[in-house]
């Protein structure tokens, strides 16, 4: 009973670390009806920027205060983020407007192949190292129920936090502000958004640096517990059963979806996965997923799919 | 002025409905078998054929096949590496259990049977659409992934589980040197691409594209989803299990499931779009485009490099390469949102009109 | 006139951390053998391509190189997926294959892989050395009995080599293995570690790749294995792989391709001095030494010293031919002397293989991170090749039915 | 006239996808507080010159390659849409583009997206589209995609009312409307235009209402300006009567004899 | 009577699209079903051809009855129909587009179509005869290989209408087939569906808001209001109807 909290909890935090990546992607499917393949890379390359930065700034500024470089680390990478925004909007989107999904998926994988060799070319191919002081001691509780108590990850912990934190401000951002509803406007018809008047550029820079904020809280979530590295980028493998289990176009349903999929795959390989040879959480979390397509094609939470004639 | 289609009365409806109806394209494409299956034996070296020209034929055929899915029917798949592997592994389950199997029955049985999987992980489709069904074919990328290398009797119990096939050979001619591979590979291709065509331009390969383009009128007029979904997955599914066999048993000749992973289901998705969504040529294309470019940008780099009096390390190349390469995508998109195929024929057009812009 | 060795690595993708450093050791080398005049008066051409650690870029890369310069003397792949792929090409291309310390375990039998040379160790002879090195450690082999391993390994050729040997032993030594697969990168092992916190095994072995190695050890400490118990393979004790996780990776032990890092190697310092000093260098100063790059080193000394021993019978000064290369590294005899004068002393023992065994005498130590570096822990270990010989060839001969190959002649070792 | 041109519309050539010439040398002038009509018949290029307007070109992959625009003398090629929008000129989009998964509401209000007069205004101004369209009141809750053809129609028709505008592009407005309903539209043409002064430039196959409502009318054939005038004298023009009005001869014919030849347009000779 | 509609009733969630609606149409007649915006006529030939199931009612077709059929039955049957919102297949050209309206009478396998050889062929040229007939019926020949896509709006429509007829349908049911032209053109439409009335004698049911097409060519007319029936008869009978007048016409016809 312990080892099975144990699991299921371990499945809720990668989970949520899931869903945050997947966050990313929902923002800007929601936002402007891009499905964003480079989501990935944003989070390698935001966390590149900052583990250089935060490694090159107190070089730079002879500065040994690690908070205080972490600090301005983070807005350089910030910039970074919003610079990149910038420029996608500028030579990639802005010249696809009123294409349809597919082309705009290919774009993005065109901005992958670019963030991974720029990001590789200026900060390097190694393994960095980011330390933003999360714990990474385990933390046992309820020992005093279960022999060896139940083990929690104190870093995963705060990660917990932090991704329930920006979910749960952008949810109220989606559904209750003027802006919001013009992004979802854009997502359903580039032109017709257009022709209102909403400025598709403007629009999709902030977006754009929204998600590449996400991008890089994850980047350093996920950097700090598993070091700065060119993997990560496949990180958004991992949130694309995330995305769509909760629903592309929900912000809740990303972090539900990553926490219902991370549950379900740590229980599924530490239980079922010794009987057949182990590695099925890779195939099994999208298993659950068709599973529950099947009953709502749209997601748990996702918006219905519309057909009508 | 050369290109004009004046004058070409056409007289029947058949004559109407030829794959290539321009007399000058039908030139071309004339000139172009005669390059590929003359000249190009006798000119091209080693490299060419088996680094180049092969996976490129290979790539174009699981192109093509993946292209009736998700160009025509309009079915997005993410499982075309899961069903190559399906053909591969079947086809060489095959040879070795029975010993002496013909390699053309090995092809078919591997088609055969990427065609049942294919199926089988399209029935989702009935009910789940676009993105969404992603998520089916990757369940299935990555179902069969674990299952190459997880269950032994599939790789024979190769400790590994990495597989090898011995020579090959068609009818007693030997499918072994370059050359003799190459051929192999473009008479399956051209045969395959002949059929494809024939099919999307028949009545199932229009009921395809009614489903892809507006499925509830297509329902309307009577066409079934069933039908029209699972034979797109059927069809689909075969050509790209050809495919899977041919690229282990004629360019790889070992291989391991990470042949066939979900980067490959990526990189021929990608090719399609490059290419031109619902186009046999732009599968081609598409092949082309993602497999010669970056071999291309990758020899020319330093040599580019060197001109200039710059030695770049192979690091700073791969880099560039990336990066010239991500820019190239964006830029063909920009400039034609629906593929090199869809600029192939604008350029067709221009050129009917030329001298004239317009 | 020159002779030309092509260069597979990887210096970009996911495993690029460790690509690199074994990539800057290997040209390094190659350099240092052309500043110090040669091979006999035989220079090296090198040219290097990335193959991002995967299998088809590999096989391009190969097409590439293999047929440039006069032709390719001999091949590192530097990855099991693409060895597998030119273990096909290599016999009709004849080109030597050398895979040292990875690449499959019965190559080892060159009866049957004429083409392939798996130097100074395998997976099969990796693992032996760890289970008979736990063994030791538990009062003799006798002991393990009972006694839980687990191997964590990337679900990956590489990573599957050992398991035959390992599954051949818990039932010779009645321990009890569990396999856990993790799917490469290998960045989220959550489910593995909470599988090993569950089962506390005696001991675990990994055999991770980049960033698995580094994810592994990190997963240690958050779910508190102690970090003493768990052995890697030699491609999971280097620098990257504990580097970032810095002290808490104090006590976690690989085994070594019995090298460790090596910055008073006579070599290395030859390197700096004639290669780094005049600013020819690869890669940056501070790696040279490292372990990776010091592997990076012995492979190409090993593939210079083949052709070396080549042209002692060809004829010295002459540049050898891939077929001719064969012979030399099926009969090379790097004594101590010869590796005392090539700057190898300490760094490793001699190797000699011959026409049935391509893979030479397998020796290894343990190596431990201190918290701020690699440091031995054992003695020098070697692998008992009499359990691994027959297993060796039941798996050759295996592969020869399959591909209708014959083992080789006496004769044909003669060529 | 009297009044200032608000658009200026000189000689433009339109270019779909780089070969497709669709507009062959377009002129015509809006005046300030004028209602102008847009006639000619599918494929004329009506919508086409609207776009070309509201710059809505780009995301068909068209492009103005000849000729100049001007709002208030000002060049406007190079504008984005959003910038005509702040300029106050929108547009009303044939096929009624409602953003499907909006509610009704919620696509009315997103037309208020440029406004700065505040909430209150734009409360107001919300009420008088529902006062304009009852319809539109009783199902504001659902998603767009899911009301009839009509309904989408007049939400399209009230979003850009949302947003205050000087001149509307309005494309087909009646399209898809029932009887009173396409009279009401007009009515409120007619109400925004004498009393707020909105400029109208409007693409109408129903030539009929369209000249009753205009206050000039510029025919469309092919790409090219064929005929214009003021509205009266467009409606007493034979051709016009026989080819846009159907009353060949004087009387409306009924729709069951309409002949079944064509006769040449006399202008096209 | 070809077609039968009884006490059909259809509610999404809260909105009563159509409540206890009864008519029926006679061979061979035109038909035309007419109510202000969102009165429920494009649900009612949603019912009739499957797309939308209503909660209670029936249809009977010659004589037989369901309560719901789905969409390949209804156009095995041979109802057609085109659509409000222009549901063409975009990415096909115009020959296309009309070619998949014969799919029902195609009858060759899938391996036949692959070698194209001997009966697909054979049928293949049989029915792009056919369809070469609509093409020139309906005046869109220059249109032929153009993608629909990127016709104007008016030809679409025309389109549209000849995908349907070339399922040779016995009943065709038009949604606003004129909506967007002009009077000429409106007047070419009309010639249409009266030719294909009276040439094959093909029943029609129409939606129309132009009320002098409506009134001049349909035999009969049926009126829907918020989903109610509120007329039944001949034009002349339901443009004297009071409720019609007041519920739909208004004043000024
Ligand atoms: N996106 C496009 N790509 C290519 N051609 C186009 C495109 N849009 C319109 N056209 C062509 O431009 C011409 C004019 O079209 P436009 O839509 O402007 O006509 P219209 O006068 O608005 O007709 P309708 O009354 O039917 O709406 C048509 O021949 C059409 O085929
Ligand atoms: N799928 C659906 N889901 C929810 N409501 C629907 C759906 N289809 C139609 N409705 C509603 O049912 C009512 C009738 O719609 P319908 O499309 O039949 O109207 P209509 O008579 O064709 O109107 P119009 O003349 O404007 O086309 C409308 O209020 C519409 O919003
Ligand atoms: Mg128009
Ligand atoms: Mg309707």
């Amino acid at each position: 009973m312990g080892f099975f909290l144990e699991t299921f909890i371990g499945g809720l935090m990668s989970g949520m670390l899931y869903g945050l990546v997947a966050l990313g992607f929902v923002l800007i499917f929601k936002a402007s009806g891009v499905f964003n393949f480079a989501q990935g890379a944003m989070v390698l390359f935001a966390a590149l920027a900052m583990a250089r930065f935060s490694e090159w700034i107190p070089k730079l500024l002879g500065l040994d205060n690690r908070f205080l470089a972490n600090l301005l680390a983070f807005v350089g990478a910030m910039l970074v983020m919003i610079a990149v925004a910038w420029f996608i909007e500028r030579l990639v989107l802005g010249k696809l407007v009123n294409q349809e999904g597919v082309t705009l998926l290919m774009a993005t994988l065109g901005i992958t192949y670019f963030l991974d060799g720029f990001g590789q070319t200026i900060f390097g191919s190694d393994i960095y190292k980011i330390d933003v002081g999360l714990p990474k001691e385990p933390m046992f509780l309820m020992e005093s129920l279960f022999p060896g108590g139940v083990l929690i990850n104190k870093e995963d912990l705060y990660a917990a936090v932090i991704a329930a934190a920006l979910v749960i401000v952008l949810s109220l951002f989606f559904q209750y502000t003027g802006t919001g509803r013009a992004l979802r406007a854009v997502a359903d018809d580039h032109q017709a958004a257009q022709s209102i008047g909403i400025p598709l550029k403007r629009i999709w820079v902030i977006v754009w640096s929204v998600a590449g904020f996400v991008a890089l809280v994850a980047g350093i979530i996920w950097g700090s517990k598993l070091g700065v590295q060119f993997s990560l980028s496949v990180l958004a493998l991992k949130a694309l059963p995330v995305v769509i289990l909760g629903g592309l176009t929900s912000v809740p349903g990303a972090i539900i979806g990553g926490l219902l999929l991370g549950v379900g795959e740590k229980l599924s390989e530490v239980f079922v996965g010794p009987l057949v040879g182990g590695g099925i959480e890779i195939w099994f979390g999208y298993v659950l997923v068709l599973l529950v397509l099947l009953v709502r094609p749209q997601g748990l939470f996702g918006e219905k799919i519309i057909d009508r004639v | 002025m050369l290109y004009r289609e004046n004058g070409q009365f056409k007289t029947s409806y058949r004559a109407d409905q030829q794959i290539f109806p321009i007399l000058q394209d039908r030139i071309v494409i004339a000139g172009l078998l005669v390059l590929a299956f003359v000249a190009v034996p006798l000119l091209a070296d080693e490299y060419l054929l088996r680094a180049i020209l092969i996976p490129f034929l290979i790539l174009a055929l699981a192109a093509l096949g993946l292209n009736v899915l998700v160009g025509y029917c309009g079915q997005i798949s993410l499982g075309t590496g899961a069903f190559m592997a399906v053909g591969a592994y079947a086809a060489y389950n095959l040879q070795v259990r029975i010993d002496g199997t013909p390699l053309l029955v090995s092809l078919l049985f591997g088609g055969l049977c990427a065609t049942v999987a294919g199926m089988l992980f399209g029935i989702p489709s009935l009910r789940i659409k676009g993105l969404y069904l992603a998520v089916a074919t990757l369940a299935a990328q990555f179902f069969f992934d674990w299952a190459f290398l997880r269950i032994k009797w599939f790789t024979n119990y190769a400790a590994s589980g990495s597989v090898a096939v011995a020579d090959l050979n068609v009818f007693g001619i030997p499918v072994v040197s370059p050359v003799q591979k190459y051929l192999f590979c473009l008479v399956v291709v051209v045969v395959c691409a002949l059929l494809v065509k024939n099919l999307v331009r028949g009545h199932i390969g229009r009921e395809w594209m009614a489903m892809r383009d507006m499925d509830v009128a297509a329902a309307v007029i009577g066409i079934r989803p069933i039908y029209a979904k699972l034979s797109a997955f059927a069809v689909s599914s075969f050509v790209v299990g050809v495919a899977g066999v041919m690229w282990g048993f004629v360019y790889l000749g070992s291989w391991e499931p990470s042949a066939f992973s979900i980067d490959r289901s990526f990189q021929l998705l990608f090719m399609i779009i490059i290419g031109g969504l619902g186009s046999v040529m732009g599968s081609f294309f598409g092949a082309a485009f993602i497999v010669v470019l970056p071999i291309a940008l990758d020899r020319l780099l330093p040599v580019a490099g060197a001109a200039v009096g710059l030695a770049v390390d192979t690091a700073t190349v791969s880099h560039v390469v990336l990066m010239i390469y991500g820019s190239l995508i964006v830029f063909f998109l920009v400039v034609e949102p629906h593929g090199l195929a869809r600029l192939w024929s604008i350029g067709k057009d221009k050129l009917r009109l030329w001298p004239f812009p317009h | 006139k020159e002779q030309f060795i092509p260069m597979l690595s990887y210096r970009t993708g996911p495993f690029a951390p460790n690509g690199v450093p074994f990539a800057n050791g290997y040209a390094d080398y190659l350099k240092l053998v052309n500043v110090k005049g040669g091979m006999n008066g035989v220079k090296i051409l090198v040219e290097e391509c990335d193959t991002s650690y995967a299998t088809d870029k590999g096989v391009e890369c190969y097409e590439r190189l293999k047929g440039k310069h006069g032709g390719a003397s001999l091949v590192e792949p530097l990855s099991t997926g693409i060895t597998f792929a030119l273990t096909e090409k290599a016999p009709n291309d004849k080109i030597p294959i050398i895979t040292t310390g990875y690449g499959r375990a019965d190559s080892a039998d060159g009866a049957v892989f004429k083409w392939n040379f798996p130097l100074l160790g395998t997976y099969w002879s990796a693992a032996d050395m760890l289970v008979n090195y736990v063994g030791k450690k538990e009062g003799g082999v006798a002991n393990l009995k009972g006694k839980k391993i687990t191997l964590v390994y990337a679900d990956h050729p590489y990573g599957k080599e050992p398991i035959p040997y390992l599954q051949e032993a818990s039932k010779m030594h009645g321990f009890e293995l569990t396999l856990l697969p993790v799917v490469l990168p290998g960045i989220e092992q959550k489910s593995t570690w909470l599988q090993i916190r569950q089962n506390r095994p005696d001991y675990l072995f990994l055999w991770g790749w980049g960033v698995m190695n580094s994810a592994a050890i990190k997963e240690a400490v958050a779910t508190g294995y102690p970090r003493e118990k768990m052995y890697g393979v030699w491609w999971a004790g280097a620098e990257p792989d504990v580097k970032d996780v810095g002290a808490s990776a104090k006590g976690y032990n690989a085994l070594t391709l019995q090298h460790g890092a090596e910055p008073n190697a006579k070599v290395i310092k030859d390197i700096l001095e004639a290669v780094h000093g005049k600013g020819q260098g690869t890669g940056p100063k501070e790696e040279v030494g490292s372990v990776l790059y010091t592997r990076g080193v012995i492979a190409a000394m090993l593939g210079t010293e083949g052709i070396k021993r080549a042209q002692e019978r060809y004829g010295k000064g002459k540049v050898m031919t891939g077929e001719q290369v064969r012979w030399g590294l099926e009969n090379l005899a790097l004594d101590q002397k010869k590796l005392d004068a090539l700057g190898f002393a300490g760094v490793m023992r001699p190797v000699s293989t011959s026409c049935v065994d391509h893979r030479g005498d397998s020796w290894a130590r343990i190596h431990t991170w201190d918290g701020s570096k690699w440091q031995f822990t054992s003695d020098w270990l070697q692998a008992d090749d009499s359990v691994l010989k027959p297993m060796v060839k039941a798996s050759a001969d295996k592969y020869a039915s399959e591909k209708k190959l014959t083992r080789r002649t006496p004769q044909d070792c003669q060529s | 006239m009297s009044t200032t041109t608000l658009l200026n519309v000189n000689g433009i050539e339109v270019i779909y996808n780089h070969v497709i010439l669709v507009l062959k040398g377009v002129s015509l002038q809006v005046p300030e507080g004028k209602v102008v009509a847009l006639l000619g018949g599918n494929g004329a290029g009506k919508t086409t010159t609207l776009r070309a307007v509201s710059n809505l070109l780009a995301g068909e992959r068209g492009a103005v390659t000849k000729g100049s625009i001007e709002l208030r003398g000002e060049r406007i090629e190079a504008l984005s849409t959003s910038e005509m929008v702040d300029r106050g000129v929108i547009q009303v989009m044939e096929g009624r583009h409602c953003f499907a998964h909006l509610t009704i509401e919620e696509n009315l209000l997103t037309g208020a997206y440029t406004r700065k007069d505040g909430k209150a205004a734009v409360q107001q101004t919300l009420d008088k589209v529902y006062n304009y369209f009852p319809r539109l009141k009783t199902r504001r809750g659902s998603q767009a995609a899911y009301t009839s053809g009509g309904e989408q129609q007049m939400c399209a028709i009230g979003r850009a009312l949302m947003a205050n505008p000087k001149m509307v592009l309005l494309d087909e407005p009646s399209m898809g409307l029932a009887p009173q309903i396409v009279e009401e539209v007009f009515e409120i043409v007619k109400d925004l235009n004498t009393k707020e002064r909105v400029t109208f430039l409007l693409a109408e196959q129903n030539t009929n209402i369209a000249l009753r409502y205009a206050d000039y009318g510029y025919i469309l054939e092919n790409g090219r300006i064929v005929m214009d005038g003021v509205a009266k004298d467009l409606r007493e023009n034979e051709d016009v009567k026989e080819f846009y009005l159907g009353m060949g001869g004087g009387d409306r014919k009924s729709f069951r004899d309409a002949k079944s030849y064509k006769r040449r347009k006399r202008w096209l000779a | 009577m070809i077609l039968d509609v009884r006490n059909i009733s259809l509610a999404f969630g809260g909105v009563k699209a159509l409540t206890d609606i009864s008519f029926d149409v006679r061979e061979h007649e035109v038909r035309a079903i007419i109510g202000p915006n969102g009165a429920g006529k494009s649900s009612m030939l949603n019912c009739i051809n499957g797309v939308y199931a209503p909660q209670h009612g029936s249809i009977s077709f010659r004589g037989r009855t369901f309560n719901h059929m789905n969409s390949r039955q209804v156009a095995e049957m041979g109802i057609a129909r085109t659509f409000q919102n222009l549901a063409l297949f975009k990415g096909m050209s115009v020959i296309d587009n009309i070619m998949t309206g014969r799919n029902l009478k195609m009858k060759s396998n899938i391996f036949q179509q692959a070698l194209r050889i001997g009966a697909a062929e054979r049928e293949e040229m049989q029915h792009r005869e056919f369809v070469e007939h609509i093409i020139d019926f309906l005046e869109i020949q220059a249109w032929r290989k153009t993608p629909v896509g990127r016709l104007p709006y008016g030809l679409q429509k025309r389109v549209d209408l000849g995908r349907a007829l070339a399922m040779e349908p016995q009943v065709l049911l038009l949604d606003e087939p004129m909506a967007g032209m002009n009077v000429e053109e409106k007047q070419d439409m009309c010639r249409f569906v009266l030719d294909v009335n009276e040439e094959f004698g093909t029943t029609i049911v129409l939606i129309e808001h132009d009320m002098g097409v409506v009134m001049d060519i349909s035999d009969r007319v049926v009126v829907l209001d918020y989903g109610k029936k509120i007329g039944d008869g001949t034009p002349e009978e339901v443009r004297r109807n009071e409720d019609v007048i007041s519920a739909y016409l208004g004043t000024s016809h």
